[in-house]
């Protein structure tokens, strides 16, 4: 099991080789970036309200780099199959189940590099940089929400390009459904307001995406 | 030795095959004892199956021509004297009545077929 | 002797325009197993179906002993597969997809594979996409070959390769067979090549099965006969009667038969006809009598 | 009202012929008294009316009290009970012995179903309120009617936001902690620091003379307050010019501008948060009798009264309040427990969803 494991983890970082250096890359500057510009002791007490403001400004890149991390790498595990129609993984002498398996664990392993360069990065930022008094660095939080909005992207793009194009048709078809439902109720002004439903169970709460919303501040009261 | 081997011809590969190693030994190409090519050898070499060469060096087994030791391959055997030159003789009956088959199908009268031979013949033994 | 492959009243169907029904097929083992047919008669569906590719409406596959396609993982660590169109990702170098296809194969031979390499002059660092189309064929047998695998389904394995490349997979393949006494289910076009090795034929037209023999009886048993005096209407012969012309010029006609023994000649004096010649036809000119016949008359075996 | 009688005096004779002139004025005189005489009536009825209210409000309804408190309720599924003795515990802690002249009058309340669209008497005096509230709810409905007894003018200008008794203290310091670091003042982060007499400068309970220096120490700040505070306001008219000057940084142009604000509109650094926690903490340290020590001298200034209700002085208070405030930091605000366990839910799911990917594909 081990030796496939590490067969499929070859092949998919040859295939996602880019995708995750950069995203590493990435990872590592924004949290060095975001404080180094603000973090300008001369500024006295105006230093706190602008490192606040800069973080808060540059903690939006977070969600978007987990977003397209677990995009990329869903699209650069199933690309290749996809064109070869998956005859060769269909010929492998394993379960459907434990390839996919393996690929979604493959990819799992390879978005720890970013994952790392984020935690690295943001202790790093927090230690070099001169917070004024009274705030202080969050580096292990600021991680670890990004690791789970990592891996839950990557999760929900790896389920829908797994799925055959039946499975993308459908969810896509669900979403189309669901705004035209919209469009029509608007149009015959029946107040339905399924966009702030939809919002609501998927971003608070325990939805898929509220990793995603809330406070992604390095620095923080 | 081998060259020529037709797979579409009727006559089935292992006849041929066996023909082909009987010629030799006939005319001396194969001593006794001699080995012949292994089965492996052979079928990768004219790209046939080995299941033929198998049948082929059986059949050569029963008539006696070779014998099969297992694991050290196949060997011609020691034959008696006469035996070659039986061999030999069979084989120009045999082409002589391939020869003849041809000649009727082709409309060639036995005459014209024995002015021929004696012409060949003659010029040869000159 | 059981058989490698067992197919059992096999029913499938693709959408409106294809189907397969009633489908039986017995390959036995250690033997090489040619399977003729023209493009779109359903071969290469008949392999997807044996390799658990493709699920059968209804019927029984069984493949090593093993029933298909619910046995698929235990099955495929045995059984080599070489595509019609190469299945391989274009983006990894030789010898990423040898050390890919090595971890999924408990019997992996590496020894043979660095052999094979040598031999088939494969450039381990070239990148999949870019080799010529004998070496990706190549490569692939090399990887069905690799796996000592106890049945090898090759699809068109040599079908458009120069001679040179196909004489070196042949040899190979055969060199293996010998060794390991594995089966081979070969389906081609170059009916040359399967008469040299196969020792099992069956010819296969859109999606029925039309005959499965061993190859010496079905050759020996097609023969064109040229026929005096024959009666229009001839009752149960001993033989089976693929096709009946009227010979251009001379009176007679061209029979082309199947099943024939020599002794059947007997038969025509009964009927008070006479059997002028036989003549021998090689694989080739069987096939194609055999698949005319097959869509005139419709005839099953 | 004389220019609408002259259009309708200029409008009616154009429409008529002049003969009836006297009549005209005659009959508008005539309609003036009887109005007056109307709406002195009116206004008997209107007196006749609230009494009656304040009877009909109190009638069929009991009182409770529970301590200084005394509130008058019809009867409604709502918990009054637990939530005078709620309302009280905090209103004594906050007010001490003050709180026993609250009773002087009762409070009115009116307890109505949210839910029925009945048409009800319009309550003028007391509060109306639906009565599906919580206990929590109406302690707090209590707690913002209730007034605090003789609150002064000084006092309410100074903290700038009415006194009530809370429920929840820990939230007032945990915003006053996070004013402390984040104010953009030089004062403010000196205070955070320790620096008690910068403290007593932005709480404005030391010597008031030259706040604006006192609360705005550094050129910078100065410049961001006006660039970002008054840009608009100094936008316009004369004082454009020197908002430009004070743009490039020139500290003189700054200062005059804030120093030209009408007096008591410079921003005082700490919000009133701040100084509503120093009035707690001074109340809860001088003991029962602080709040009425508190509104005992309104004109003194405010250090001293703090420091008297407190019974300490000022300076510790400050510290005191200091230190209150340091110790309570808010709680990191990582990622809620849930929505760790929610995420990898999620990612499980979605990853089962994949392993369910067809195998039957071709």
């Amino acid at each position: 099991m081990i030796a496939r494991f590490r067969a499929v983890l070859n092949s998919q970082w040859k295939w996602s080789r880019l995708i995750v250096v950069l995203g590493t890359v990435a990872a590592f500057a924004i949290p060095l970036v975001s404080l180094q510009g603000a973090a300008r002791a001369d500024r006295g007490a105006l230093q706190a309200q602008e490192l606040l403001r800069a973080v808060q400004s540059w903690g939006t890149l977070y969600p978007l780099l987990a977003t397209a991390l677990g995009l990329l790498m869903a699209i650069a595990a199933w690309a290749p199959d996809h064109r070869g129609r998956h005859i060769h993984a269909l010929t492998l002498p394993l379960e459907r189940w434990r390839y996919v398996l393996l690929r979604f664990g493959a990819g799992g392993v390879l978005l720890a590099a970013p994952i790392a360069a984020v935690l690295i990065g943001s202790s790093l930022a927090v230690l070099t940089a001169t917070l004024p008094p009274g705030l202080q660095g969050y580096p292990i939080a600021l991680a670890v929400r990004f690791a789970f909005a990592v891996f839950v992207a990557y999760a929900v793009f790896f389920a829908v390009s797994a799925g055959t194009a039946r499975t993308a048709g459908i969810i896509l078809g669900v979403i189309a459904a669901v705004i035209l439902v919209q469009v029509v109720a608007g149009m015959a002004n029946i107040d339905l307001n399924l966009f702030g439903a939809a919002q609501t169970v998927l971003l608070q709460g325990p939805g898929p995406l509220a990793v995603f919303t809330g406070r992604w501040m390095l620095v923080d009261v | 030795m081998f060259h020529g081997i037709d797979p579409r011809s009727p006559i089935p590969l292992y006849v041929q095959i066996a023909e082909r190693v009987r010629l030799a030994i006939a005319t001396g190409a194969l001593g006794s004892a001699a080995p012949l090519p292994s089965v492996r050898q052979l079928a990768a070499e004219l790209r046939i199956n080995p299941a033929t060469v198998i049948q082929a060096y059986r059949d050569l087994e029963a008539q006696g021509f070779v014998e099969i030791r297992h694991g050290a391959g196949t060997f011609v055997r020691e034959l008696a004297p006469g035996r070659r030159a039986r061999e030999r003789s069979q084989h120009a009956v045999a082409l002589v009545r391939k020869m003849l088959a041809e000649a009727r199908r082709s409309g060639v009268s036995l005459a014209e077929l024995q002015r021929a031979l004696d012409t060949e013949l003659g010029a040869k033994t000159t | 002797m059981s058989d490698t492959i067992q197919i059992e009243r096999l029913h499938y169907r693709a959408g409106k325009n294809f189907e397969i029904k009633e489908l039986d097929l017995h390959v036995p083992s250690g033997s090489i197993y040619g399977f003729l047919g023209p493009n779109g008669s359903g071969k290469t569906t008949t392999i997807r179906l044996v390799l658990g590719l493709l699920r059968p409406l209804s019927g029984r596959i069984t493949v090593l002993g093993l029933p298909m396609p619910e046995q698929h993982a235990r099955v495929l660590g045995r059984v080599g597969y070489v595509p019609e169109q190469p299945h391989l990702d274009s983006t990894l170098t030789v010898r990423e997809l040898i050390d890919f296809q090595a971890a999924f194969y408990p019997t992996w031979d590496r020894v043979r594979a660095e052999e094979l390499v040598q031999r088939f002059e494969l450039d381990g660092g070239s990148l999949f996409g870019r080799l010529s189309k004998g070496q990706k064929a190549k490569l692939m047998i090399l990887l069905a070959l690799a796996q000592r695998g106890d049945l090898l389904v090759l699809d068109e394995p040599t079908d458009g390769l120069d001679p040179v490349v196909r004489r070196d997979i042949l040899s190979a393949l055969l060199t293996y067979v010998s060794e390991r006494g594995a089966t081979i289910f070969i389906s081609s076009h170059l009916v040359h090549e399967l008469e040299r090795v196969c020792d099992w034929v069956a010819v296969m037209d859109n999606g029925r099965l039309i005959t499965e023999a061993p190859m010496e009886k079905l050759k020996q048993g097609t023969k064109r006969l040229v026929v005096f005096g024959a009666p229009a209407e001839i009752v149960n012969p001993p033989f089976r009667v693929l096709t009946r012309e009227s010979a251009n010029g001379g009176g007679g006609e061209n029979w082309v038969v199947g099943n024939w023994e020599p002794a059947m000649t007997s038969y025509f004096e009964g009927v008070g006809a006479s059997v002028r010649d036989v003549i021998d036809l090689d694989l080739e000119d069987g096939f194609v009598e055999l698949l005319r016949s097959f869509r005139k008359g419709g005839t099953g075996r | 009202m004389s220019r609408i009688l002259g259009l309708v005096l200029a409008a009616s004779l154009l429409a008529t012929p002049l003969r009836g002139q006297d009549s005209l004025m005659a009959r508008l005189r005539r309609q003036a008294d009887s109005l007056l005489s109307t709406w002195r009536e009116a206004q008997l009825l209107a007196d006749v009316a609230d009494s009656l209210e304040l009877v009909r409000a109190t009638a069929g309804s009991d009182t409770i009290a529970v301590g200084g408190l005394r509130i008058i309720v019809n009867p409604s599924p709502l918990p009054w009970r637990e939530a005078a003795e709620r309302a009280w515990s905090s209103i004594d802690s906050l007010y001490g012995s003050a709180g026993e002249d609250l009773p002087r009058y009762p409070y009115i309340f009116r307890a109505v179903d949210p839910d029925s669209g009945v048409r009800r008497a319009v309550l003028h005096v007391g509060v109306e309120l639906p009565w599906d509230l919580d206990v929590r709810a109406t302690t707090t409905v209590l707690l913002s009617t209730v007034v605090a007894p003789d609150f002064d003018a000084a006092l309410g200008d100074w903290l700038g936001a009415a006194l009530r008794p809370t429920p929840r203290p820990q939230e007032d310091r945990t915003a006053v902690f996070v004013q402390l670091v984040t104010v953009p003042s030089e004062a403010v982060r000196a205070c955070f620091l320790g620096d008690i007499s910068r403290c007593k400068d932005v709480l404005q309970v030391g010597d008031s003379t030259g706040l604006l220096e006192r609360w705005y120490v550094t050129p910078a700040e100065r410049e961001a307050l006006v660039t970002e505070g008054f840009s608009d306001y100094f936008a316009r008219g004369a004082t454009a010019p020197s908002l430009q000057s004070c743009r490039r940084h020139r500290d003189d142009a700054c200062t005059a501008l804030l120093r030209s604000l009408p007096p008591r509109t410079l921003p005082r650094p700490l919000d009133h948060a701040a100084r509503i926690l120093l009035v707690r903490t001074a109340l809860r340290a001088g003991g029962r009798d602080a709040y009425r020590r508190l509104v005992a001298r309104p004109n003194a200034a405010i250090g001293e009264r703090l420091a008297s209700a407190a019974g300490m002085d000022i300076d510790s208070l400050v510290v005191r309040w200091r230190n209150d405030v340091i110790a309570s930091r808010p709680r990191p605000l990582t990622l809620p427990w849930w929505a760790s366990f929610a995420a990898l839910g999620w990612t499980a799911f979605f990853g089962f969803c994949a392993l369910r990917s067809s195998r039957w594909r071709l």
